[in-house]
């Protein structure tokens, strides 16, 4: 469950967090890229522009982000890997696009380099507020698998993952990076490609005729045709039967939405990855993700030095959100700091899952503490160091 | 969209008797639609489970074979007239008719 | 002012959207990776993507570290008035201020290390051009501070500029060395 | 035109799904499909190479019946889907099914740059005046006076010509027929389906269930003895006065020409890289 | 806090729940309303067209959702009441536009019928499964106000309560609905209007010059200018100051992002109403909104007659969840019974509140009990009585 | 044309912003907006009466400089906003500025529908052939084989005419011109702001830094000097062989005719209802 | 069937959609409502706005209830086979079946009252056309229960269908009232 | 978008002498522009606050006019030419100079 580096490293360089996650979608196969500009995630855009018509795959540019969605679904059923990268504005435009996705169990990759919002907010600015959106935005009740990075290697790393998992287990992973994380350059070692683990959808081998596009069991692998394959499946929005056929059946539906429900439930241990950092003897915990653990490790880092025993769990699996993990590193914790860019998302979810293993001891102390930042600006290792100190 | 027709085909009507009633699956209907008796017996072969009764066939047929029965489903008073211009064939919503020559 | 122990360096270069500030830190980070070093490059600009105050960070270290904005300056490099009032708080007490005089009147620092030259008009004056302000600055930092060897800021500034740039921009790092071994601080 | 045995247009229905299908008694929209499947045929088409794509609406439900590689995507976005289909697979011949809610109101946009980038794929835009599946709410195409459910008070939204539209954005083939029309639907198609780079074809429809109803225009025979009478040839309806115009349209092709289609010229940037690399 | 009921009883009809939030708008004064049709909430929009150009008000069927919600915020800064209706895949569209709504505080109404989802689902069957997304599905980070009504008469006042709160509160009012309840019928009693309390925004009176769209103070009247009313002001969707114009000073953002957050929380009360049934000696409870709590009611009455102490406890605002009254209500029961037709939305946040009450004793026993269904199914009341005598 | 003096201009600019602007030295936004304000200063109409909308881009940075009743609102959808402001206060006159990625790619809906629903306003849409605001990828004007950020071996996206597509959706006022020409452009917009119904005054115009520098285009003057040099008046235009049209483009007032507009028409249905309830 | 007691009916029509059933159950409940009962109409129906399986009920009672969907039905009305088979097993013991038998002609239940009349033939018959079935339905059905008054039904279809098919429908309710004073359960 | 004008004025080239320096806040300008004194001095008035040296304006002077410094910046080096045709008050994308007549 704790983060595994499976990658090995070769020759350092230089590399943008944007560049990073576009150079690992490519790693892991991406061969087709739709996509609207929007800062701070252009580079995305701009990198596989530059990449994919020299490696015969194909970028375009679309018309809006609700076209980019689209066509990246459309080219996905056709057999393709695909992303796309926007940031807040064009990631509501995305919703219904992404909710067809998870309908429709169409593998993609939507990338949301999170800026200031809400509306146009801060454009070049980072935030982390778009965390609740990647789960809930779009209409209906479908799980999401969203992963945030907190290097430019991670980027990297993560990119691929999102890919594969998008593939693995059919659906629209979101990956979510922020305007610093995007924007930053930091030494990497890319791995060698053959020690990348690439994921392909598998492809079925019955006759046609045997084919369900949605097989009732949701287990691994669940093949998947594409058009043109000779497989001739139909795929709508609508509910619908195994075979993709709407139905208004509730049995069939419900076996519709358990399926959603289940290849996710089932395979959670894959899918999660949890990063735990001095964890082990803290008496305080850090809950962090993305660029706002940087300044966290900092912050333990110096707390650790003067003596105070401070850890830092960090998701890199934001949804599913990782229950188990944070029952099992912060059940005892004497208090629980939250930093977050935004008015205070994953600390909601942090309570919701405290809840159930609440200890009546640890309720009368300070537990839950949350510090929130929505004004463009990181949080500090100080003012995370700050808040330990308060707290100690 | 439509209700799924019920097949109400008594007729208190005079002269008009039900003939062509077929209830052949059209699956079926692809490879044994030889077998079929109608289709031997008529020049123009109507598919009752699909037809709708829209009356679009009779409206367009050039030649009149085709006539309208009380409750709308066409039928064939004049089979002689048929030309199999596939008139009523191209413009049935339904897939439900065919005069092509056979 | 290398040493073989554990060391970090934060280095702040601001200004205004178009000095080249972010080439500047890019070109620095990337001689340090040719080091062998770890390094975080960081920048802030305006809305979108172009314009106003703007900085670039540059973290350069021998061992791990995680916050990638440079908080603590080691060294602050200003390059308009704006910008040195809001960051020269934020220098060490033994950090090194490099300013552009040129913009950079009022200078209020006592305990650090510092050094004021008309960049800018060095620039325009010797290489006709106000774009190459940035390099010889850098170049000034790197003789000055000896953060990453010269021969790693020439091997940065050769791989990362477009050629038919390079020739002006490594006479813009010499200027910036010269300017550095003949610098007093009374001028 | 050849003509296609109803039998032969049975093969390429999905049986297991329920007909008779969903459309209403004296709907277009089965006379439309029948048109493209008889064009399909006649082309000899594979099956396995065809993805048929539509948005929502009545006419968008035509992908279920039919025996291709279907999808029935968003409402309006059918040709944003299309086109990430046929990138990815140029092979396929791509149909996109539409109707006139979901190609010029909501999907407006993805139609004029379908038409724009004159990427290979065929539109079928069926036109009904109307939005049918949600029950008769004015389109963009709705005849100004005329009643739905949201102008009770008859329309006064001015309308879209859709094969000028169409023009407008640049699009390589543009033609207009009706329901009526079938055989020369049939052509249409099929003359759209040949052609490189994108292609319109507007079908004006009959939904005498609900546009027909609201607007007294009595029931689909009548309707379609309307789009008889009222769509004509362009060089019939040419030579008609100011006076004699009103309440007629044309019907033909409008556009037929070429412009380098979106793929190819792709390829050839693929390939003009792939030449650099050779050489390098 | 509790539900007050203003409305003066007259003559009953029978109203189709849909038809009732239209006549609740239009009562409160709506006189714009621009949409797009979708089932099940297509009525709405049909009877405005009917009546707005009778009192001389103005409706527009635009081209998609995001125009629809573009120019009732357009008419709402040229000084109009207005309002758009919708179902899921038309609110994921408005996402974008619903958060420029907070962003400008400009008040409007979007009304969500639910219907089954994800994706197109099920057009004509009810859900309840964009609970979250009505708070959660924009980008960036504003609070949201959502009511869900339970019966005809109450979408009648709760339209006109939404219009209320958006014009006092200056921002976005989402009030949901779901299939059932927006296509049903059922006697009505509509007051007088002259009952009818009626919320127009206040006018500012100071010279133009002292005048600021976006005043520091997020205390009530907050007075907004229109267009064309002398004050010029400036409106945008970027983070801005007080005078609406852009800014990217950490510390105007930080006053910017406090008064979308204190503007509602300085009047939680006025917002939050809830309905306790018989709730004072339950020792369990049910907790559950719209359409379900109505067979939620009925079980209720049925587990009553039978001597179980049970009641419910039933938000009528969504957003802001009512923490403060869950505590109250709920703190003590032996177990909570949540049933949605959703995969569990209400019982995500009451585990967050929950937590903090948490009762050691309590935690040993059955507690939170889920009872979800995504079918396009209503849960009836059998099957809620039939838990209750579960976990009595 | 009356001449409007630098100083009539500052009267109608916010002093309280910033200036100078936000735009790039020699970037034409500034002329358009010099132009647009002396066409308003020459009407005399009130600043109380003006609404100025736009979408997002650095040509829709225009209303923050203005002391008019401003809307910067978002991507793509001025017009739709503006669709708002204008049926609720008729009275108002509605300008919409816009960039060629904001009106004509993810606007292009409200774009059309606009022209087609003949609201009456003003768009001025200022076409610098890239997304400059997010530094330089490919619009849907981005001439063929042009390089921007996202076109690194260069453009092979067909291009809209936009005039074309707005005359296609149906607008009643359709005028092109450069910023080079501004005499020119003050007098389209101001016979755009005294045309009733949707009106189009596209304004061809120089981003030097961005579209400019990616395409070796020289700085502001030399861009200039090539609009005036290849962008011609209709007539001198078509008497060009096809060969000499190549690069070029013609300026002028494409179409203005008078079509019901649509509030006038919603006015006439009140007044009808009125009249009918007098009549119960 | 009516008493002065509290008293609560849950009526569901059943059948596909274009048969008129929400109409009926429409006009049924405004009926109820005329005499001041509360009274819920609910519906469902296929995909999109029309089609398929369709259902209307009514719940017509003196006293506050709650859920709006008849669950256990004192009186169901069956145009389809389909529908009978899907719905026949949620009528009380005690309550009321009416089946078109021109469609449903499988009938297996045996504790309910149980009427079977070809309702559709007889409006084609009577009336030339299939269109006014569902009033005739309704109107047996009002006079077999006494759910609510004849002239409350009356004037709920005076008040709710369009002027020029009032007379007809008025038509259709009497031929209904008339075949349920001579039902013979044997015929 | 640019960055804030900084003003660099010293020059080490030779003939040309900055003379129409002027930092009045357009404000200030609107009211006051008819006591700056370099207004009464020239006939075309240039706003250096505003103006960013784009050249627009001494490129299109019909007349020469106009010059251009080596900073990019306009001055008037011939004054008598203008003939007060506003050309450059129309181009200039500042709204920092004009050339009208007064
Ligand atoms: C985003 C979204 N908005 C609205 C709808 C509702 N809707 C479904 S079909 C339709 C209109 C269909 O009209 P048209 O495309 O003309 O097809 P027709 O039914 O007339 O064939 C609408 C508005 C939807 N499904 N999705
Ligand atoms: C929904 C959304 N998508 C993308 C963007 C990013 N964006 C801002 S401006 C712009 C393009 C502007 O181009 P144009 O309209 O031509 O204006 P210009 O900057 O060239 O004047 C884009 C893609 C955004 N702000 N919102
Ligand atoms: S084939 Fe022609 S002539 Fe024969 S029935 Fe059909 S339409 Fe009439
Ligand atoms: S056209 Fe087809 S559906 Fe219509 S009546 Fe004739 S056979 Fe039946
Ligand atoms: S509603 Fe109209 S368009 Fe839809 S199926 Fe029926 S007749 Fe056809
Ligand atoms: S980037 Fe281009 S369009 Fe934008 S302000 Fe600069 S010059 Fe103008
Ligand atoms: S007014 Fe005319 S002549 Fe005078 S400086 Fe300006 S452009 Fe030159
Ligand atoms: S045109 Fe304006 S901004 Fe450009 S150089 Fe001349 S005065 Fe300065
Ligand atoms: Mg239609
Ligand atoms: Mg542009």
């Amino acid at each position: 469950m704790s983060k595994k580096n499976t990658i090995k490293k070769r020759e350092p360089v230089l590399m943008q967090g944007n560049e990073a996650i576009a150079r690992g979608a490519l790693d892991a196969g991406v061969n087709f890229y739709a996509g609207y500009p929007i800062t701070p995630s252009t580079e995305i855009a701009e990198i596989f522009s530059y990449e994919l018509p020299r490696r015969g795959g194909k970028f375009i540019q679309m018309e809006d982000e609700i076209a980019s969605i689209s066509a990246i679904i459309g080219g996905s059923l056709a057999g393709a890997k695909t992303m796309t990268a926007t940031s807040g504005p064009g990631f509501s435009l995305m919703q219904e696009g992404i909710g067809f996705a998870k309908m429709t169990e169409t593998p993609c990759v939507v990338v949301n380099v999170m800026r200031g919002g809400p509306s146009t907010g801060l454009p070049t600015k980072p935030s982390q507020s778009d965390i609740m959106q990647a789960r809930w935005g779009n209409h209906g009740d479908a799980p999401a698998i969203v992963l945030y990075p907190n290097s430019v290697m991670e980027s990297y790393e993560l990119s691929i993952r999102a890919v594969n998992l998008a593939e693995k287990y059919r659906t629209c992973v979101v990956l979510l990076s922020d305007e610093v994380l995007g924007h930053m350059r930091e030494t990497v070692n890319l791995p060698d490609l053959s020690k990348i683990k690439i994921i392909n959808r598998i492809k079925p081998t019955i006759p046609p005729e045997w084919y369900k596009h949605f097989p009732e069991n949701p287990k691994y692998p669940m093949p998947m045709a594409s058009f043109g394959e000779g497989y001739r499946f139909h795929v709508t929005g609508l509910s619908h039967d195994e075979k993709g056929f709407p139905t208004n059946k509730a049995k069939e539906i419900s076996l519709m939405m358990e399926r959603f429900r289940k290849k996710i439930e089932y395979y959670i241990k894959d899918i999660v990855q949890i990063e735990s950092f001095f964890m082990e003897d803290a008496k305080i915990a850090i809950f962090a993700a993305g660029i706002t653990a940087r300044a966290a490790k900092e912050a333990v880092m110096k707390a650790r030095k003067r003596g105070i025993k401070v850890g830092l769990l960090r998701p890199l699996t934001i949804w599913p959100f990782p229950d188990a993990a944070v029952k099992k590193y912060l059940g005892d914790k004497k208090a629980i700091i939250v930093p977050e860019l935004n008015e205070g998302q994953l600390s909601l979810e942090l309570k919701r899952v405290m809840g159930g293993i609440w200890n009546y001891e640890i309720r009368k102390t300070k537990n839950i503490v949350e510090l929130h930042k929505n004004s463009g600006e990181l949080i500090t290792p100080e003012e995370i160091f700050r808040t330990i100190r308060e707290v100690k | 969209m439509p209700k799924k027709r019920n097949k109400i085909e008594k007729h208190k009507e005079g002269t008009i008797i039900l003939t062509d009633d077929s209830s052949i699956k059209m699956e079926v209907a692809i490879d044994d639609i030889k077998s079929g008796e109608d289709y031997e017996k008529s020049p123009v072969y109507i598919y009752h489970d699909w037809c709708k009764k829209c009356g679009i066939c009779v409206a367009f047929c050039p030649t009149g074979a085709l006539g309208r029965k009380p409750d709308g489903s066409p039928f064939v008073p004049h089979p002689e007239k048929c030309i199999h211009c596939e008139m009523c064939d191209r413009l049935c919503p339904d897939f439900a008719i065919t005069g092509a020559k056979r | 002012m290398m040493t073989k122990a554990i060391f970090k360096k934060e280095i702040r270069f601001s200004g205004s959207g178009g000095q080249g500030l972010i080439t500047a830190g890019i070109i620095l980070a990337r001689a340090a990776v040719i080091e062998k070093h770890r390094v975080t490059q960081t920048q802030t600009y305006g809305p979108e993507s172009r314009g106003g105050a703007s900085r670039a960070d540059v973290i350069i270290s021998n061992a791990e570290f995680y916050f990638p904005e440079a908080t603590r300056f080691d060294v602050l490099i200003t390059l308009t008035q704006e910008a040195y009032d809001r960051y020269s708080f934020n220098l060490k007490d033994n950090g090194i201020l490099i300013a552009d005089n040129t913009s950079v009147k009022n200078i209020t620092l006592l305990d650090s290390e510092v050094y004021e030259l008309p960049f800018a008009d060095i620039a325009q004056q010797k290489l006709g051009s106000l774009l190459p302000t940035n390099i010889i600055t850098l170049g000034f930092l790197v003789r000055i501070t000896g953060v990453v060897s010269e021969a790693s800021l020439k091997k940065a500034i050769r791989n990362f500029i477009r050629p038919q740039y390079v020739e002006m921009n490594l006479k813009a790092m010499k200027i910036g060395f010269k300017l550095a071994d003949g610098y007093e601080s009374d001028l | 035109m050849p003509k296609i045995s109803q039998k032969a247009i049975h093969k390429y229905l999905r049986h297991d799904k329920n007909f008779p299908h969903v459309w209403c008694s004296g709907c277009s929209n089965g006379i439309v499909l029948g048109a493209t499947i008889r064009a399909i045929a006649e082309l000899g088409y594979k099956k396995d190479n065809i993805a048929m794509v539509s948005g929502i609406g009545c006419s968008s439900r035509m992908p279920v019946y039919v025996d291709f590689n279907t999808l029935h995507s968003l409402h309006g976005r059918a040709i944003a889907y299309a086109t990430g289909i046929k990138i990815v697979k140029p092979e396929m011949k791509v149909i996109v099914i539409t109707g006139d809610g979901d190609a010029t109101a909501i999907g407006g946009n993805h139609f004029i740059h379908g038409a724009r980038r004159n990427i290979d794929m065929t539109v079928i835009l069926i036109n009904n005046n109307i939005y049918g599946m949600t029950g008769g709410q004015y389109s963009p195409t709705t005849p100004y006076g005329d009643r739905s459910t949201t102008t009770p008070y008859g329309n006064i939204d001015p309308t879209f010509d859709i094969c000028d539209l169409a023009i407008g954005a640049g699009a390589t083939f543009v033609a207009r027929t009706t329901a009526f029309h079938a055989i020369e639907a049939q052509s249409f198609i099929k003359q759209a389906f040949e052609h490189k780079g994108f292609s319109l074809v507007e079908i004006i429809s009959a939904c005498p269930v609900i546009y027909g109803r609201l607007n007294k225009k009595g029931d689909a025979p009548a309707m379609m003895k309307s789009m008889k009478e009222n769509v004509l040839p362009i060089k019939t309806f040419e030579k008609l006065t100011d006076e004699q115009k009103k309440g007629k349209q044309k019907r033909g092709i409008f556009v037929n020409k070429i412009r380098p289609e979106y793929i190819e010229e792709y390829d050839k940037l693929v390939r003009s890289l792939q030449d650099e690399k050779g050489r390098e």
